[in-house]
């Protein structure tokens, strides 16, 4: 029987994995927003789990919403990326620092 | 148009600021004789008081009302009693003064100067004309600004670090009392004055707001151990700045407390009198002796406006314990008297007394003492004024400087005599400063070529000087017309310290 | 015969393990092109999870936005940016065991927090669309169009100014090439092209004494 | 006839007018038209001084007493500006104005090329306004108005040589000395308002018998007897005003100013406002026995010891000013054992003989060219006749000699103080006693160093440094002069006159005859009348049992009498032994006087340094008020107000501020980190609230 448990255990897990790749990956930005996809991912598979769990449809309408707003994001961060390469040859999160106080 | 007096008063000189502006650095003199004109108008105006203040009365008058904020229920309040018409008085005096002071002095920008000191005129007025403890907020605080300025754009090299000393420190304290007047509203509903003083609170209420109230002035005053403002503030300010700053604004604090402290948290303030009166006398003794020691003449006077500053609040306190104490009113009524004498009085004094340093400066671009030495050789008219003022300051009869503080002596005599004893102190150490800086600047040969070169006081300063001299002395020989002006006033808030609120 | 309760709980494991271990690749791989590979794995094999809880619409949506727009954006991003690789993994080693302490108190405290106690949750029931009487796209449609349309018309506007912003971020006005500049043309005005400029007639000018003539008499 | 307020308002506002005129209109008016103004106003003064006496003794007059305008009113209590005239106040109005007079003329010679010239002139008529407004006070306020504007002037003469730092140095000295007698006064006064409620003479001195059995609560368990802390309040304004012990220090050093004014103001009438005063609340200090006690006390000891450092001073007015100290001495006990009238009266015989000598010792300075030391002095009895003359009056007067104006006045305090049986009295008694044999010594030795014996300066006609000892420099020389008085050897400079002294003109020589004349027989026209007599009436007010004067009345036998029996009494042996000694030692055998230094050492020492009250009270009030105002400044203000909570506050924003700076790196992952811990921590919380 699959209960509600396995899909947030599942998603946990996944969350933390991407946590974790904030800190082992922290130079490459193409890596980091692929974490953030599946950070995004273990939210939406809870989201699924419990609409269907509680038989609320908002939560699947919610995931909706995320995978909009993820792929917009997605692509504005893309873009982003690929200014910041063109203007300073490189993705190294640690060589951008001019916010810096 | 005398209907509106009070408003004329404040706003006259606000926006007789506009056109000094308007006259830009491109035309320095229309722009210093438009603010004298103001200014002297506005003195006009408030001597136009006098025949319409009835003295006999002691319920405000001149009243003046419009709905202001109306969601908050604040109102545009105004009206005198005879205390405000005093420091009214005082200020469009003062204010003619500092703008004849100023007049080639200040080189840079003068119609911005010129139009800052009219400003601050103006909102000091309001301060002193507002029934509305809002608007009182609004004026006391708005003061600030000009002031701000005027230390900051024609002050002396530190002016940075004394502005925001100035300004942080009045505004800490400030803070208190909004937060103190807000709560007032959201228990009585209403901003007015009258409202506020007949509203009844418990104890612990009073005291808090007795001390929110208590810090706001008391850095206003300014009493120890709040006082290391105003030393920098007076070291850095112009001439002007520091004038009006010792004889009008210190002022200020004084007369909150007649109308918060006093009205509002009668009980509380009765209980901590004697932490007032403790403070006020520490200021008396412990800023006696630091004057001693001081270099800078500046620093000297401004350490020596804190003790006198301490008469004030000493007189304003000692009422509470003979009125609660022994319900001795009259007396309560002489230390009252005192306190607001002193206050006038410490206007003149310690506005000439730095007028006098200014005169020094602006020759000497020097305000240290070992710098001078012998200046009675070269400026003798200098070295008389001098004298006097430091004759005032030292509280010698005949003077200004006198009046109040031997009211005050003779009223604490009949609470404590240990209070007067330590008050009477003043004589000694207040002499001890004033004629020990006497002596190393006016007396002595001249050891300094530079000093040599100083030429004697012009008209310009002749007339700055001379006004004050009258003034004290007027005060000095002749006090009663003043002490009847604010007779009624004065005699109404000692009979509502009696009033209990709880 | 296989309980279908069973069959369904050991399809999730399978697909759970997937899932898992494709989302360790993505984050360990060195070379990006594997670990964007990585990724797509784990969008299908979580999709696979999302058919179990009879969420069709949204497992279909996500692999046809997801992996087929979205991930493939990222392959073209990468494949298009020369990245050094070594220099892209500096620090893996160095931040890995606090990365793994990280992610491992979180997950505890998530699983202490959320996850047991849900242990005993009630088993998945019967699929609320089912109840309702209609398909899951239907239910989910229904509410969409309805409830969520204020919604939905932003999430719209949201992705039209994200793909907007993406272009306009990208966009290089590369110097030193002509282009006709139609805006400017159509702003023209007559009168900046061609001015009449009137003249005087042309007068000899009188003759200038000779400097100097008056400073010697 | 009645006292018309015009008349006494000109009296009171003739010499203020003189001296505006004097001083702000001394440029335009030049200096003849500053001295006859001055001396115009002074003498319409003198003048009136002397009718209104005449009017209260002869005349028939009421006492005036009427208020001129209400100064302040507040509630019950008001201040005004007013006055009352009986005996006493008429008597001291015309003292003062009398001596001021000479003194205004006499300065015509003493400073006539001083630059400061209309300045002098102005401060002086000044003086004689504000000594004239503390006489005739009708109240406390007024009196006190007067007490401190005597005070202002004594401080600006004395420092009227502004360029000397000795002169500007004294006075401070002497300002805040006094200043210190006046905090002791205003709490006096304030003590009077509190217990009798009013400021004003008549209604308190009516009221003072209400102050019997009343105390003063100073703590929870102390009281004080009211009548005695009024008292002794207002004596120690007397104690300043009157240099008495311990704060005479400032009198010596007063003489720092022009002689002139050392006459007027630190001789004969500002240092005598304190007896004044005290004579004038007879009725207060009546009802403490303590008090008078304290009051006969300090003046004994004044009297005494002040008198012995008179007798190791060289310098001519010092010697002088030491002798004032001493006789003031007398007044103040004789104020201690209630002979106020005997107080009053030595004040008016002491103010004619003292002016005298100062002005004498003045004209021999003149003479001398501004040298004040008498070590190089002597033998000018031929070349200054009429001074010496007119100072051996004064001297015989000042030492008691029957017939003389002081004999009578002193004697008559001796006696009161053997009549006396108050306690300490026997103290005071010895005091007084020796006190004659002193005064005896030191002014036998005066005259003969300055007028007798070989000369000790030697006539150098040199006229090209001729005029450089004139006036014009007198500053700078007298600085000479002080720097060495300190040293035994003398400056180079010293003992060498450029001229022969010679007398003085008759600007100055007048005043000294002037005064020489009341010096003589003041004093035994007027002690039947002032002492013995009802000539004050109620203007001094005596209890019965303390009527000393009373008793001495029934021994009186007129002025011939009494002067006849002083040839045989105590003092006048003592004063005899005196003479004979200083005659033998200064006349015959100079050099015993250097033996006798050499032999007492440390006594000599001792009274060198005036018993180091000076040097004690530099050192603890100067230096350290300073030291104290200077820590208090440094480690009140500066650290622990400014330092630790003003800036202290601010720095620790500023720190903190600091740290929340590096916390923002601008580096993505720090955030995201500060995230995730935030998170934890979140979760973390949740958990435990959860269990």
């Amino acid at each position: 029987m699959i209960t509600l448990s396995h899909f947030i255990v599942l998603g946990a897990v996944l969350f933390c994995i991407a946590l974790a790749s904030l800190f082992i990956n922290r130079k490459n930005v193409i890596v980091l927003l692929m974490s953030i996809e599946l950070m995004l991912l273990a939210v939406n598979i809870n989201f699924v789990a419990f609409s269907r769990f509680l038989g609320d449809v908002a939560g699947q309408v919610f995931v909706f919403f995320i995978l909009t707003v993820a792929a917009a994001e997605t692509a504005i961060g893309l873009a982003i990326l690929v200014l910041l390469f063109r203007n300073r040859s490189t993705i190294n999160v640690a060589e951008i620092d001019s916010m810096k106080g | 148009m005398f209907n509106h007096l009070l408003s004329l008063l404040i706003w006259l000189p606000v926006v007789g600021a506009i056109p000094v502006l308007l006259a830009g650095s491109g035309r320095p003199n229309a722009a210093r004789w438009i603010a004298l004109a103001v200014a002297v108008l506005t003195f006009v105006l408030s001597l136009y008081m006098l025949p319409l203040y009835n003295a006999a009365d002691a319920t405000k008058q001149l009243a003046e009302s419009h709905v202001w904020i109306a969601s908050l229920g604040v109102h545009y309040n105004l009206a005198v009693d005879g205390i405000s018409v005093a420091l009214i008085l005082l200020t469009s005096f003062v204010g003619i003064l500092v703008i004849v002071g100023a007049w080639e002095v200040i080189q840079t920008n003068p119609h911005q100067y010129m139009s800052a000191m009219l400003v601050l005129e103006g909102l000091m007025i309001g301060v002193f004309c507002a029934t509305d403890a809002l608007l009182f907020y609004v004026f006391f605080e708005a003061m600030l600004i000009p002031m701000f300025i005027l230390i900051g754009v024609w002050g002396g090299p530190r002016r940075v670090y004394a502005t925001l000393k100035f300004f942080i420190y009045t505004f800490f304290g400030s803070i208190f009392m909004l937060v103190g007047l807000i709560y007032l509203y959201l228990k009585a509903g209403s901003f007015d004055l009258a409202t506020l003083a007949a509203l009844p609170l418990s104890m612990k209420e009073q005291t808090w707001l007795f001390f929110a109230f208590l810090i706001a002035f008391a850095v206003k005053v300014p009493m120890v151990p709040v006082h290391t403002w105003l030393p920098d503030a007076h070291v850095e300010a112009p001439t002007g700045g520091s004038v009006v700053l010792a004889a009008v604004m210190l002022k200020i604090g004084g007369y909150g407390f007649l109308r918060f402290s006093l009205p509002i948290t009668p009980d509380a303030a009765d209980a901590y009198a004697w932490v007032v009166i403790g403070l006020s006398l520490i200021a008396v003794v412990y800023i006696g002796y630091i004057a001693l020691v001081q270099e800078d003449m500046k620093k000297l006077v401004a350490y020596s406006s804190v003790a006198h500053m301490g008469f004030v609040t000493l007189g304003i306190f000692i009422a509470f314990m003979l009125v609660r104490g022994s319900n001795n009113l009259d007396a309560a009524k002489l230390g009252m008297q005192g306190a607001m004498v002193q206050m006038i009085s410490h206007g003149f004094v310690s506005g000439a007394m730095f007028s006098c340093i200014g005169v020094l400066y602006d020759r000497m671009h020097t305000r240290q003492i070992k710098d001078y030495g012998g200046v009675i050789n070269v400026m003798p008219w200098f070295g008389f004024f001098y004298v006097v003022f430091a004759m005032a300051n030292s509280g010698l009869p005949g003077t200004s400087g006198f009046v109040g503080e031997f009211q005050v002596i003779l009223a604490s005599f009949q609470a404590n005599p240990l209070i007067a004893f330590f008050a009477a102190f003043t004589l000694i150490i207040g002499a001890a400063y004033t004629l020990y800086m006497v002596k190393r600047v006016l007396w002595g040969d001249i050891t300094n070529p530079h000093v040599a070169e100083m030429k004697d006081l012009n008209g310009r300063e002749w007339f700055v000087l001379g006004a004050f001299a009258a003034a004290v002395f007027a005060l000095g020989i002749w006090p009663q017309p003043l002490i009847h002006l604010m007779d009624s006033s004065v005699t109404q808030l000692v009979t509502q310290l009696g009033n209990h609120k709880i | 015969m296989i309980d279908p309760n069973m069959f369904q709980l050991v399809c999730f494991y399978a697909f759970a393990a997937v899932t898992v271990v494709a989302a360790l690749g993505v984050i360990t791989l060195r070379n990006t092109v594997h670990a964007v590979l990585s990724l797509v794995l784990t969008f299908f094999s979580t999709a696979c999870i999302w058919l179990l809880a009879e969420a069709e619409f949204l497992a279909i949506a996500l692999i046809v936005v997801y992996v087929g727009a979205v991930m493939v954006l990222f392959l073209f991003v990468v494949m298009m940016l020369d990245i050094k690789q070594e220099h892209v993994r500096e620090g893996f080693i160095k931040y890995l065991p606090v990365g793994i302490i990280v992610a491992l108190v979180m997950l505890g405290e998530m699983l202490a927090l959320i996850g047991v106690r849900a242990m005993h949750q009630a088993v998945m029931g019967a699929d609320p669309a089912t109840v309702a009487g209609m398909s899951n796209t239907a239910w989910l449609g229904n509410a969409l169009y309805t409830q969520f349309l204020l919604p939905f018309e932003v999430a719209a506007l949201i992705l039209t100014v994200g793909v907007v912003a993406a272009v306009v971020l990208t966009l290089r006005q590369r110097t030193g090439v002509r282009h006709q500049q139609a805006s400017q043309q159509v702003r023209v005005n007559p009168r900046d092209r061609v001015r009449v400029v009137k003249m005087a007639a042309e007068v000899p000018a009188a003759p200038q004494p000779a400097p100097g003539k008056e400073t010697t008499p | 006839m009645e006292l018309s307020t015009s008349i006494l308002l000109t009296i009171a506002l003739a010499p203020l007018v003189g001296c505006l005129l004097a001083g702000f209109f001394g440029r335009f008016i030049g200096r003849a038209g500053s001295h006859s103004v001055t001396i115009l106003g002074v003498a319409i003064a003198c003048g009136l001084s002397f009718y209104v006496l005449y009017q209260l003794t002869s005349g028939g007059a009421p006492i005036y007493n009427q208020n001129i305008y209400t100064w302040f009113e507040i509630g019950n209590y008001s201040a005004h500006v007013g006055f009352m005239i009986d005996r006493l106040t008429a008597m001291m109005m015309v003292v003062v104005t009398f001596v001021s007079l000479l003194v205004h003329i006499y300065t015509i010679g003493y400073m006539a090329d001083d630059p400061g010239y209309q300045r002098f002139f102005s401060y002086i008529s000044l003086f004689t306004f504000s000594m004239l407004m503390l006489v005739m006070s009708n109240n406390f306020m007024q009196l006190f108005f007067g007490w401190e504007a005597v005070g202002l002037v004594s401080y600006l003469l004395i420092g009227f040589w502004y360029k000397r730092p000795t002169a500007i140095f004294a006075n401070l000295k002497a300002f805040l000395v006094n200043r210190v007698g006046d905090f002791g006064f205003l709490l006096g006064i304030a003590g009077v308002l509190y217990f009798l409620g009013t400021l004003d003479y008549t209604t308190a001195f009516a009221a003072a018998p209400t102050l019997v059995g009343k105390t003063l609560q100073i703590t929870q368990n102390t009281h004080w007897d009211a009548a005695t802390v009024i008292c002794i309040c207002l004596f120690i304004g007397a104690m300043g005003k009157s240099a008495q012990v311990p704060l005479h220090v400032w009198l010596p050093d007063s003489m720092e100013g022009p002689t002139p004014i050392s006459a007027l103001i630190h001789a004969a009438t500002m240092v005598t406002a304190g007896i004044f005063m005290v004579a004038r609340m007879s009725p207060i200090f009546e009802l403490s026995e303590t008090a008078l006690s304290f009051v006969m006390i300090i003046g004994a000891t004044g009297a005494l010891f002040t008198g012995l450092i008179g007798i190791v001073q060289n310098d001519i007015k010092r010697v002088v000013a030491y002798s004032t100290l001493s006789q003031l001495g007398y007044m103040t006990v004789a104020l201690g054992v209630s002979a106020y009238a005997g107080a009053v009266f030595h004040l008016m015989t002491h103010a004619f003989f003292k002016a005298l000598l100062f002005l004498g010792a003045g004209s021999v300075i003149i003479a001398m060219h501004h040298e004040q030391d008498m070590r190089y002095m002597g033998g000018l009895r031929k070349y200054m006749p009429i001074t010496w003359i007119t100072m051996w009056i004064g001297s015989l007067a000042l030492c008691g000699v029957p017939f003389f104006a002081g004999f009578y006045s002193k004697d008559a305090i001796i006696e009161a103080v053997g009549e006396s049986h108050r306690w300490g009295a026997t103290y005071a008694y010895f005091c007084v006693m020796a006190g004659a044999f002193v005064t005896a010594l030191y002014t036998f030795r005066q005259m003969y160093l300055t007028f007798h014996g070989k000369e000790r300066f030697v006539v150098v006609h040199d006229h090209g440094h001729g005029h450089a000892h004139g006036h014009d420099d007198h500053a700078a020389h007298d600085e000479h002069h002080h720097v060495s008085h300190k040293d035994d050897h003398g400056h180079h400079e010293q003992g060498i006159m450029h001229e022969t002294p010679k007398e003085s003109p008759w600007v100055v020589t007048l005043p000294l005859i002037l005064l020489a004349i009341p010096s003589i027989i003041v004093g035994f026209l007027a002690i039947q009348p002032m002492l013995y007599g009802e000539w004050f009436g109620s203007a001094i007010h005596v209890n019965e049992a303390n009527n000393v004067l009373g008793e001495l009345a029934k021994e009186f036998h007129g002025s011939v009498g009494m002067a006849l029996h002083g040839f045989l009494q105590l003092p006048f042996l003592l004063v005899l032994t005196a003479f004979a000694i200083q005659t033998y030692i200064y006349l015959f055998n100079p050099s015993v006087a250097d033996r006798i230094k050499n032999a007492l050492k440390p006594i000599y020492n001792l009274l060198n340094h005036k018993y180091w009250f000076d040097a004690v009270y530099f050192i603890v009030f100067a230096r350290g008020g300073m030291a104290l105002g200077r820590a208090l400044w440094k480690g009140g203000d500066a650290a622990v107000i400014d330092g630790v909570l003003v800036n202290g506050s601010a720095g620790l924003v500023d720190r903190i501020a600091g740290g929340m700076r590096r916390l923002q790196s601008g580096y993505l992952y720090h955030y995201a980190f500060a995230m995730i811990l935030g998170l934890i921590l979140l979760l973390g919380g949740y958990w435990l609230v959860g269990q």
